[in-house]
């Protein structure tokens, strides 16, 4: 949100010192057809930071991870992703529409784990971990089953390796995408709805797991969930979205506690959180 | 059954002389030329032969094709000579350049057992709208017909002589006709027991004159040289008498035997 | 005993004929399995001239029939100073004609593949390249094989038809026989029904073995 | 001179006459290739072993074995068990009956590449097997093999002239009978190419609109 | 918050008094291959109540629904729906395995929402809902087209009636399968993770809905689920399941807050319940 700026850092309340954003949308607009969805969202995320987006159903929460994700174009406004352009390309001072081939490099520091999974069917779910990394980044065969075998191992799935996904729980399949979106080691993560096939003790270890590889690595997170919780827990900030914009922003504690919309007031409420970031 | 990928190219009497070796084209159609036990022969294969052989041209390498397929495959130089009794027509002489006759035969017609329509002519066919034949498709029987008055929706067009008799011996259709030759051979290599040829069979007269079915061998235009020494090499085969023992074992009789005309006449009538 | 003789000596003349048929079936598949994969996925290439390129050839090659295709080029094209053997005018011919229809194939069950696929090879940053190989074109090949089996089936049919250009195969050598045999046409054709499907029943069974292969991971 | 345009315009109304011939054996053929290929789909999944059983080898058998055949024996074998039809009748019934053994191998890739949660929500609401088939997977399992479907109808306008066999003249063999009166091939069999062209172009872009409007509002 | 519960309608504990169960699992097993997913599964359900069924990812929950809605076939044990047998069928005396019209007649009394929605993707929002109504109840064209406008409306997607599924957000596909499950009036209804891809705001006012068709019907619910607050909320009795067997049941206050076992109290303490039923 933008209604407290401070001239530092135009976005979080607590900005973070000496650090460009890694990821940073410009009065980002997306319509399909007649149906305007984003309309002007102006969003930035810095490095190592995570971030959750919460909201209502259908407000266009997994249409702005798409368009950071190259799925789907934005009608107007730009991206910039570590300093680039995502979908466009400087030529001599002029922009114009990136090509594929500039897009498959900025795109190199983004992975995303999809809110139905869309694991490779015809792989096992040890295939699913290794294939990128041989074939995007070059990474041996041993290595990258070593890796594989290792992030399994932490999101609880390493007795189901030789699997194939379709004899999976919902559950396990989810952990299994986020553990292929995890080992390419993107700087930035998109998770939608990470958890929302996963019991409380697993989401506790997928948290974990997450939480781990974000500090490891300065991997930034934005982190799409209906589960306040979650949010509470994990999320250095957290925005609220509706209306095709970001409403408002803050650290968990601000955002919750004392919401300045009303719109998030109700949101809130419905959810059952009082002023106090307790359930009622 | 060795496939041919690649060929040199050309083609001439020339090219035949020096490998010894000629390439004809045929149809199966019995007894002009076909395929028996794996060997080629009939009337104007073993013509073919023994002119050749004279001309030290022992190789004969067969090509079986469809009746269609004959003139193109000439023109496109697939082969040098079509040996398969093609009659001498006006329209062909303007294709390809006709050896002088080897036969001269007229039509044949079967009919079903005891010629229930009673025909004995093309005419008679004429006559009796409801009366169909079976011709092969592409033969110049079709146009005999025509000319004698038979209606377009009367002729049936088949693929092969088999099927004209298969058509014919199961009630399809109350005729069939081809060559003479032909129609004996076929109707004894298939043995169809409700079909009989009719005896008395009127041959079309057609502008004034009987038809008569004047068979020889043909090549490309442009290979004259060709044409002159299988003319020459004919013209011995008939002094001799050669030629009538060389046809005569395919049902061919005496009166069979080509007159006197060359073939540059017949295509100018 | 009569009888045995006539089966023989139908054998013995069809047999031969097989062999052209065996070929021509084998080598054609080949080239038109080849030819499919570059008809189709030209069809879904970003580039409009690729994609129409493709788009022209294969309805050429479709739409236009084998038989006109094999009169082509081995009636006319000696015209144009172009001389092929039969067994290549043949082979050509088939492959072109076959992979023209192969290449719907390929291209219908490209299309198939769930859009989320696509995505998650996006996601995960391959190039348009590794997505199709590695994530689209393994998922599709399961869709494609019945249809390519049928393909493979009318191939060996098709072949029949090159008789045109004076290969003695099968089919040829029945009808042959048949013109000096003809009171045993029905025993030629039950024959050569036979050995069909002799050719073929392998083949199938073949593919169910390819379709089987490729069905891991499905429930 | 490979091509004399006078000529050509001479025979084109010959040609024309018979085109109702080429489509109606056609389209007739297509009809029931679809209907009886799919009641042939159904029979081969029954549960009842020996349906599915002989269905299975009497699909093989007629698939892997060339349809002129099959057509010789309908047009001239089954007269003498008494059963006599017309020669297009014939023709469409042996075609149809050759390709939809073709047809019911598509439609079973088509069937097997519906999604399993699909069975699943119609089973849930309770739908009877039938509704099922024709609410629920038949609709989704056409839109794939559309394509595929489209190459059956272009086949079978070029497989036709194989009706000679049996008496009936279409295009193709009106051009071979024009051509053989003339010994000018190329026109006619030319003629009759563009002519195939132009049907299954036009047949191809009738698929593409079906394609497109069952595929609107799906990915 | 819930964590006090009425004493009015007794649980499972303490059976409903003259009722006889509408879903009775019986020594139910199942086996995948090796792989023995249920292992004794006893379990009843009576007809208007409400339980939620916990558990961790890959216990066996969906499985065991899969059970009752004849996706999958038991291995071993009886399930009885409305006191008739589901797998089997009594032909004098014996039971024989059920055939597809028995299966068809005892189903009616079931619906399912399933977690992956499975919305008829060739058909508009409007005639998912209607078709089964139509083709399987045999309603009127207008009746139908009535109820299923009615039921849109209720979970909030009467605006969506002539869009594709393809072309709505998780939620909104969510809320669709809902509703289409809900316009055929089962008795027991099964809901797989039913508001997983909805937010917080969404899941109440589905929640209104179901409550409220509950409360008309009498229809017993079945309810999978991850949100501890959402069992809490909506459920009359809780089961966790673990290893395969329902561990332990009971009212929510009770099985949250003093959990019999040692298993579910680490389950629950991993959610961040303490004892008192407070998210921590
Ligand atoms: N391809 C598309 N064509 C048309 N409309 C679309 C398309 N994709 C999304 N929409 C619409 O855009 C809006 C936002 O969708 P989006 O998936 O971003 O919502 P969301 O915030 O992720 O919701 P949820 O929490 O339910 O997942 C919805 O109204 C949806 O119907
Ligand atoms: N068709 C199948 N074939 C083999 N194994 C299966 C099959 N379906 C499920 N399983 C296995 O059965 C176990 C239970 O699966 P189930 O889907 O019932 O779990 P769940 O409790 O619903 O988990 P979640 O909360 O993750 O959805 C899992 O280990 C899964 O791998
Ligand atoms: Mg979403
Ligand atoms: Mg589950």
């Amino acid at each position: 949100m933008s209604n407290i700026q401070s001239t530092e850092r135009p976005h979080t309340e607590a900005p973070i010192e000496g650090k460009d954003p890694i990821v940073r949308f410009k009065n980002i607009s997306k319509s399909f057809g007649d149906l305007q969805v984003l309309n002007g969202v102006d969003f930035d995320l810095y490095p190592g930071e995570r971030v959750a987006i919460i909201g209502p159903s259908g407000s266009g929460k997994t249409t702005m991870a798409r368009l950071l994700m190259t799925l789907e174009e934005p009608t107007d406004g730009f991206i910039e992703v570590d300093g680039r352009q995502l979908w466009h390309k400087e030529v001599n001072g002029n922009f114009k529409k990136a090509d594929e081939k500039h897009l498959h490099e900025v795109r190199g520091d983004i992975g995303m784990v999809f809110q139905h999974f869309h694991l490779f069917p015809h792989m096992t779910v040890l295939k699913n971990l290794m294939e990128a990394p041989i074939k995007v980044k070059g990474m041996s065969k041993a290595k990258a089953r070593e890796e594989a075998l290792a992030m399994l191992e932490k999101v609880g799935m390493a007795g189901f390796a030789d699997q194939y996904p379709a004899r999976l729980s919902g559950g396990q399949q989810q952990r299994v995408a986020i553990a292929r979106a995890l080992v390419m080691h993107p700087k930035v993560m998109l998770f939608d709805e990470p958890t929302s096939a996963l019991d409380p003790e697993t989401v506790g270890e997928v948290l974990e797991v997450i939480k781990e590889i974000a500090k490891d690595r300065e991997m930034a997170m934005l982190l799409i969930t209906h589960e306040m919780s979650f949010a509470r827990d994990i999320a250095d900030r957290i925005a609220f979205f509706d209306e095709g914009k970001i409403q408002e922003e803050g650290p968990p504690s601000q955002l919750l506690n004392e919401p300045k919309t009303e719109r998030l007031g109700e949101f809130l409420h419905r959810f059952g959180i009082d002023g106090k970031g307790h359930n009622v | 059954g060795r496939l041919q990928f690649f060929s040199s190219g050309e083609s001439a009497l020339q090219e035949a002389k020096d490998q010894k070796s000629v390439v004809i084209g045929f149809a199966n159609e019995k007894p002009y030329a076909y395929q028996e036990d794996g060997k080629v022969t009939g009337e104007a294969v073993e013509i073919a032969k023994k002119i050749f052989k004279n001309q030290g041209i022992t190789n004969i390498k067969p090509v079986l094709t469809d009746f269609g397929s004959l003139i193109p495959g000439l023109k496109a130089g697939r082969f040098d000579v079509i040996t398969a009794g093609m009659y001498i027509t006006p329209e062909r002489c303007k294709q390809v350049a006709f050896a002088n006759p080897e036969y001269n035969i007229g039509e044949g017609l079967a009919v079903q057992k005891g010629n229930p329509k009673d025909i004995h002519s093309y005419k008679d066919v004429a006559n009796q709208p409801d009366t169909t034949i079976a011709v092969m498709k592409g033969a110049i029987e079709e146009s005999y017909m025509k000319d004698s008055g038979v209606k377009e929706n009367q002729i049936k067009f088949v693929a092969d002589q088999p099927t004209a008799v298969a058509l014919l011996n199961s009630g399809r259709v109350d005729g069939v006709t081809m060559t003479g030759p032909s129609l004996l051979a076929i109707l004894q290599s298939a043995k169809a027991k409700n079909v009989s040829v009719v005896e008395d069979f009127k041959q079309p007269i057609i502008d004034g004159k009987e038809i008569k079915g004047i068979g020889a061998a043909a090549f490309r235009p442009e290979d004259k040289d060709f044409v002159k020494i299988y003319n020459d090499g004919l013209a011995q085969m008939k002094e001799s008498g050669e030629l009538y023992d060389t046809i005569h074992p395919f049902g061919f009789t005496k009166k069979d035997l080509p007159g006197d005309e060359t073939a540059e006449e017949i295509c100018k009538q | 005993m009569i009888l045995i003789e006539v089966h023989l000596e139908i054998l013995k003349n069809l047999l031969p004929g097989a062999v052209p048929t065996i070929q021509l079936t084998i080598l054609g598949a080949m080239l038109a399995f080849v030819l499919s994969f570059m008809g189709g996925l030209g069809r879904l290439s970003r580039f409009a001239v690729v994609r129409g390129l493709a788009g022209f050839i294969v309805e050429f090659f479709r739409g236009t029939s084998l038989l006109v295709q094999l009169f082509w080029l081995f009636y006319v094209l000696p015209f144009m100073g172009i001389r092929l053997e039969s067994g290549m005018v043949g082979l050509l011919a088939l492959g072109l004609n076959y992979g023209a229809y192969g290449s719907e194939v390929v291209r219908s069950a490209v299309l198939s593949v769930p859009k989320g696929q696509h995505e998650a090879g996006i996601a995960l940053n391959m190039t348009a390249f590794q997505r199709m190989r590695y994530i689209i074109i393994p998922q599709a090949f399961r869709t494609m094989i019945p249809s390519f089996g049928n393909l493979l089936i009318e191939l060996l049919k098709g072949t029949a038809l090159v008789s045109l250009v004076t290969i003695p195969e099968m089919t040829f050598e029945a009808l042959v026989m048949r013109t000096s045999d003809a009171a045993h046409t029905l025993e030629i054709f039950t024959w050569l029904l036979l050995i069909y499907f002799a050719i073929a029943y392998p083949l199938t069974m073949l593919m169910r073995w390819v379709e089987r292969r490729y069905s891991l991971g499905r429930l | 001179m490979i091509w004399d345009w006078q000529y050509a315009f001479e025979i084109l109304p010959r040609l024309l006459k018979v085109a109702h011939v080429t489509i109606t054996a056609t389209l007739g053929a297509f009809v029931v290739a679809m209907i009886l290929g799919l009641v042939l789909a159904f029979a081969r999944r029954s549960t009842n072993r020996l349906l599915s059983g002989v269905t299975y080898f009497v699909v093989e058998f007629i698939r892997s074995t060339p349809p002129f055949v099959q057509l010789f024996f309908l047009f001239f074998v089954m007269p003498q068990f008494g059963i006599t039809m017309g020669a297009l009748m014939t023709g469409i019934l042996g075609l149809g009956i050759h390709y939809s053994t073709f047809l019911s191998e598509v439609y079973r890739a088509g069937i097997d590449s519906v999604d399993k949660g699909q069975w699943e929500a119609a089973t849930a609401l309770n739908f009877t097997s039938r509704q099922k088939w024709v609410h629920i997977i038949l609709p989704q399992a056409i839109r794939p093999i559309i394509p595929v479907m489209g190459n059956y109808l272009i086949t079978l306008f070029k497989e036709t002239p194989m009706l000679l066999g049996i008496t009936v003249v279409e295009m193709l063999s009106q051009a071979q009978i024009i051509g053989s009166q003339s010994f000018r091939y190329t026109e006619p069999i030319t003629m009759v190419g563009i002519f195939f062209l132009i049907l299954s172009y036009g047949a191809s872009l009738l698929v593409k609109r079906i394609e497109l409007r069952m595929d609107i509002n799906r990915r």
